[in-house]
Order: C-alpha cells, then structure tokens, then sequence
C-alpha cells in the first residue's frame, strides 16, 4: 500500500518563500501568541502570511485572533481562509470548531498529513506553523514532511519551561535542523536560564517580551492585539526575524 | 473539487515511482478510495484525467476501488461500520470529507460511548498496488 | 500476537487507595507544579504517596522537587524510587535523564504500559499521576488501562486556556469518567472563565491560586515548596480532595 | 529480576484467555522475547516457575523463541540491527532493559542521524499464540 499524499507537500508549498515553525517542547509558554501576533505583524506590513495551526487538540489561533471559523472553500484543493487580517489560515478548528478531538500518533500524523497534501497555499512571504509542545507527531512530522524549514523556539523564563526547551534545541541541533533563534518570553528578570541557554547552544536569543497583564483583554480581538504592548516588543523581534537572510 | 488534490497527489506518485517519461510502462494502478472520506468519485476520476494531459498513459490503467469505512473501540474493542452509524448531518460529514480524523469529534463508540477508536478500514486514498507492462505487481505490502 | 502486559496492570495498582489524575488539556497551566506540590503536602501529612510523571517528553517533577534521578531498583518489578520527602516517584527521566525523547503515539503507549505493567507501587493512599498537555495517548491510555482514577482538571485563568481546556472537559464527561473538580491556577481577577466552566459541567471549583512571581525561586528545593505560598494556597485545595470520598 | 513482573503477566494473560482453572488444557504458550529489552531468560523462566507453582500447567508449556531488533528510520527509511549499533553503554542498556523506548533518546539513524525511528522488531515480551489440547492454535495475528 503506498499513501500518495507525500508525495505532493512540497509542491503546495513550493508558493511558500519562509516556512517558520514556531516550536518549544514545552505548553503555555506562548507559542499560539507569538505566533498569531507575529502573523498579524506581518500582515500588516504588507506581506503575504500564512498561519497553520498543527495544535489541534490545543488549537487556539482562531481563539487568540478573535475569528469565527467556519468549512474552507475548495477549488482543486482546500482554500485557505482569507481572515479580514490578511491572513491566510489553516487550523483543525476549521474542521471540527470547539469539539474535543481525542487523537492518537498515527491519526495526527494521517490528519498532518492530509491538510499538507491538500492545502494549496497561494504566494506567501511567510508560512507560520503553530506547534503544540512535546515531541512527538506533529514535529517529527513537519521535519520529515517539510524540506525547507526554519524553527524558532518560544521559553518563558521559568527553569521548569528551560529545561524541557533544552531537549528539544538538543534534539534540532542533533538532527542538523535550522533554528533560527530562541525567544524569551513573559520574562523574569530574577534568572536568566534562557539567555544561559542561548549562549550554550549558539543560538541567537531574538528578543526577550515581558509579562503584559493587560494581553489578556486584548484576547480576542486582531485590532487590540496589533496595538498593543506585546506586539509592540514582538515587532522588534520579528523585524529581526524578517531580517535574517 | 478538493478531490482534484488528491488525483494530483496518486498521479505524482506514480510518476515518483516510475519516472515521470516512463508512465508508458504502466499496466494497472490500483488505487483504493475510502468510504469515510466521502470522495465524488467522477471527480476524482476527472480529476486523473486533467493530470493525465500530455502524459503518456490514459485513464484505462487506473483502477478504482471503494473500501467501506469501518472503526473498532481501543477502550471496549467493538468494531462498526459507517453505515448506519447515526447522528452525522451534513455539515460533519462535509468537515469529514476534508479530513477524515475530524471523524473523531464526532463518533462515539456504538457500545461503550467511548472517543478512542481507530478508522480500522476505509480512511481515505491509497495506492494499492502499481503493476508494469510484462512485469509482476510491485509496492503491494 | 498478545500483549501480556495489560493483564497485571490493575493487579500493579491494587494497594492504591485513590488515584488522582492531574490534567488540563492545555500545557503550562501548572498540572506539574500542582502534582509536585500535592504530593509534597500529602507525604508531608504521613499519607502514603505516589507521583507519576507521564509527561515523557516534558518531565519536569523532578526539576521542580529538585531531585537527582536514577535508574530505580528492582525486586520483582520495578521499585518506586522513594525520594527523601517520602514520595514514591517514577518518572521517564530515571531512565533518560534529561535527553530528548522523541516518541511517536505507538511508542508513548508501550512506554506507558511497560511503566503501568512492571511498577510495584507499595500500599499508598495517593497515586497523583502527571499528564502531558493534549488528549493523545497520555490520557486516552490511562483511561483504557486504568479503571479506578479520578481526574482533578487545572486550568489557568486565561481564555485561551480554558477554551482549550473545556474540550477536556467534555471528552471527560461524555465518556462519563469521573471528574473530583477544577482548580484554577495563575488566577487573574479581571476574568471569570475559569468559574463560568465549573457551573456550565456542574464541576466544583476546588479553589484558586494566584500567580506568586516568587515560585521561581523556591522551584528546585522541596523543603523552600513546602513553605512557600504555592503550598500554603494548594494545601486548601489538597484538603478538600483529601476529604472528597 | 523485574523479569518476574513480565513472568507474571504473561501468566495473567493466559489465565484470562482460557480461565484460571483451566490451565490443564493447555499444549502450548509460545513467548517471544525481543532482544532490545534484554531479558535474562533464565531469570523469567525462573519467574514463570514461580508464577505456575500450585497450578496445573508446568514450565515445559512455555515455548520461548528470541526475537532479533530491528529498527527503521521514519525519516529515511534506513533499517539497522542492534547487533553492532555503537555507543550504547552500561547505563543505557540497563535503562533499555527497564523500558526499551529508552532507545529513543540513545539512539539515532545510522545513515541520516534522525532520531524519528521506529523498533520494527524485537522489543519486548509477546505472546505469539496459546494453543490448547485438541484444537487448534488460537490468538495469533
Ligand atoms: N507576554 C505575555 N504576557 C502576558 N500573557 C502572556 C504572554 N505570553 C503569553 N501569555 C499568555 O500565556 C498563556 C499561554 O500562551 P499560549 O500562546 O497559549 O502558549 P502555548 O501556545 O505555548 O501553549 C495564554 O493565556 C497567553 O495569553
Ligand atoms: N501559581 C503560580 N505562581 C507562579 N508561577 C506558577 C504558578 N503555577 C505555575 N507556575 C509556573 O508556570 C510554569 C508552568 O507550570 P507547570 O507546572 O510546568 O505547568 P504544566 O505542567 O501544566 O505544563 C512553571 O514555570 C511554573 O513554575
Ligand atoms: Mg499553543
Ligand atoms: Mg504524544
Ligand atoms: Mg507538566
Ligand atoms: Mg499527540
Ligand atoms: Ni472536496
Ligand atoms: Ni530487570
Ligand atoms: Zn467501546
Ligand atoms: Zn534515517
């Protein structure tokens, strides 16, 4: 039994100049976050960005950007949704809403699979892909699936979240991947785990972005979000980011 | 029309396998569509053929299969088929026909209500076997 | 072929009086610092406890009870490694330190089954078992494997946790597991989600813990947890689920 | 000697296959054991000695075969034995012993250094069929 499907990924993706997957290995340390601001960020600048959200029992991209998700259009393949950032999406919210979607490995990586085979991304500057922690499917999937990819890595500063982001910059630099830099986020400036790792690894830290208690009431709402304290300091990092090569 | 993807996806493989100048050589492609993913099959077929264009193979070497669809419990082991299962409208069959592990925020085990099961048969597009002209079926395991 | 090791699982657990299974769905909610703490607060009452560190690829028990790890003994089975606090502790990093493990859905189970099938807990009151976020194999497997348990769900205030966490919630109820209560973690008091959801299932709320920026620094040492406020706030939490049953 | 455990469920599986009192009718169990968990045999037969005492079944049921590892890489698709893998120490191999998915932070594809690998064979105890006095083997897939 052969799966055709593989066979056709980099070609849906061949529009795509920067594919960014935005990982940590660790859970709420603000992956989603970063990268649906970072999305919007770039929008906003005027480039074409995509974002696909691979958590999909934690999908919370729609959430955090305030949108209602509904069934994609299709065409010769599933049409992305055009949100009214800008944006194009993707996320298995579009599929099954709220619903809880109790997925063992090999039907992640059959679900990874299928919306890499049958998305057709249009032009993008940017492909953001939202990771769920750990190490399991969904990045070993988009590593093996994915040619051309560069990773970030999102640790708050918290030695319990350090720790567990170590293996997974272990694991990447074991396995040759391109990582593009690590980002501190809702920093603590009592340690400084982060920059220690930065500097262990080799790796450069792209920004550090404090604890905005106020983020949370800009949840929701893609005007606030952009206008806010958050953006503001991810704006620097992402304008390093868009910089790098 | 999501189906056209998919015919793109089993026509580059194919031509993975054997050469994108060799599809002369080709006898038969079995290719095995699934029941869950609700494939039109005129438009999948279609759909091969728009690939196929200025390709040296027709339409004729592939075979088209239906598997039905069916699921078995990892909590109580029953096993049940699509058919007959109730409760699926139109809107989670649609979201299904995208991407057939939405099936699992929509099923229920039939016996022990549980969400942990496996699409034991009839997921989506395979590739049975791709057999070449004076030679026996290859990549069938 | 038959996998003999789901046989004796049961039969591993019998002189467990309760099992707590700490989840949430959504990842750095504090499910580890909550199952850490606990156990600290429940061995330190003279109750018999146990901690289970399912999060194989993001373990992190250890590093926040600031205990050296080992290979465990074996007798007949594996031995729980009895930590100095009097906890009986198992977790993958006494057999991978802090390397990277990256799994897939099929190897997360055998791990978790061989853990389940050649552990000899001794007589405990408490087996407090630490989740990974998501709904995979973690939690769909202690479900399968285990009969008697009990979930505790931790959420923090957030919406874009509880949004996340709320499907847990439902799987949980749909498939009629039980469920002891919530406990909300980082709370912020501008936000009211958290209690929303525990009238909306009918669940208690078992109590709420702000955010105690000097957690950080009491992360590592068991005895500095034990005194902290983290505990002092947890511990009303710990009572009432000690009293539930 | 946490070979014991493995005795014992392997003892449990059959007595819930073919019931506790029962044991009489069995011809033979046939066990398979992978290499990468590195059972002492001696030792788990020791085990399943202990666990048969007072039943009416004795250890020469029991069929014991070894079963060579093998690994595949997810990434690309190289296969390699465990025989001649490098660099396992003491400590690993123990910490393989205890739980064989150990092997994944320990090893990597020998061709492409990915550590997305699959143990393809030979990791732990099975029981590859039960059969019984006058009838044929059962619970073998
Ligand atoms: N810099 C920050 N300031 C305040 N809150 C933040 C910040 N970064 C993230 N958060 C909050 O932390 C929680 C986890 O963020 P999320 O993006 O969901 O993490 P992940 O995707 O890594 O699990 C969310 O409630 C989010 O709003
Ligand atoms: N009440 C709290 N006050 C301050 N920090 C907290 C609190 N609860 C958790 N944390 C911190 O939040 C981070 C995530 O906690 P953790 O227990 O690892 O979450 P999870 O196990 O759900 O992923 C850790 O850095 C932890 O120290
Ligand atoms: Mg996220
Ligand atoms: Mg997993
Ligand atoms: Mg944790
Ligand atoms: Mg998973
Ligand atoms: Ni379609
Ligand atoms: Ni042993
Ligand atoms: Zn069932
Ligand atoms: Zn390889």
């Amino acid at each position: 039994m052969i799966d055709p499907r593989t066979s056709v990924v980099e070609k849906r993706l061949k529009n795509v100049k920067r594919i960014i997957v935005v990982s940590s290995g660790k859970g709420g340390v603000g992956k989603s976050v970063f990268s649906s601001v970072a999305a919007l960020l770039s929008a906003e600048k005027g480039l074409k960005t995509g974002l696909l959200d691979l958590d999909f029992q934690g999908s919370s991209d729609h959430i955090i950007l305030g949108e209602k998700v509904s069934l994609p259009e299709e065409s010769e393949g599933i049409c992305p949704l055009r949100l009214s950032s800008g944006i194009d999406f993707v996320s298995f919210s579009l599929f099954t809403g709220e619903s809880p979607l109790p997925l063992r490995g090999k039907d992640t990586t059959n679900a990874i699979l299928e919306l890499l085979a049958v998305t057709i991304w249009k032009e993008l500057d940017f492909l953001i892909v939202d990771l769920p922690p750990g190490i399991g499917e969904e990045i070993l999937d988009i590593i093996r699936f994915i040619q051309r990819k560069e990773f970030i890595i999102v640790s708050s500063s918290s030695l319990v979240s350090v720790q567990v982001v170590e293996r997974l910059v272990n694991l990447l630099q074991s396995m040759n991947l391109p990582v593009t830099g690590i980002v501190e986020n809702m920093a603590m400036d009592s340690v400084h785990h982060v920059s220690d790792m930065s500097e262990k690894y080799g790796l450069p830290l792209l920004g550090t972005i404090p604890y905005f208690p106020e983020l949370e009431s800009e949840i929701g709402d893609s005007k606030k979000l952009l206008k806010g304290n958050f953006a503001k300091y991810l704006n620097a990092v992402v304008k390093n980011m868009f910089k790098t090569k | 029309m999501h189906e056209w993807a998919l015919a793109d996806a089993v026509v580059s493989t194919v031509e993975e396998k054997v050469g994108k100048r060799n599809l002369s050589i080709l006898k038969e492609v079995h290719i095995r569509l699934g029941e869950l993913q609700n494939i039109d099959r005129e438009i999948f077929v279609t759909g091969l053929k728009m690939m196929l264009r200025g390709k040296q193979c027709g339409l004729e070497v592939f075979k088209i299969d239906m598997e039905e669809a069916g699921f078995k419990c990892n909590y109580c082991e029953t096993e049940w088929k699509l058919n007959g299962y109730p409760g699926i409208g139109e809107d989670e069959r649609e979201a299904i026909h995208f991407l057939p592990e939405s099936a699992h925020a929509y099923m229920q085990c039939p016996k022990c209500g549980s969400s942990d099961f496996t699409v034991a048969a009839g997921r989506g597009v395979l590739i049975e076997s791709i057999e070449l002209n004076g030679q026996e079926p290859t990549y069938n395991d």
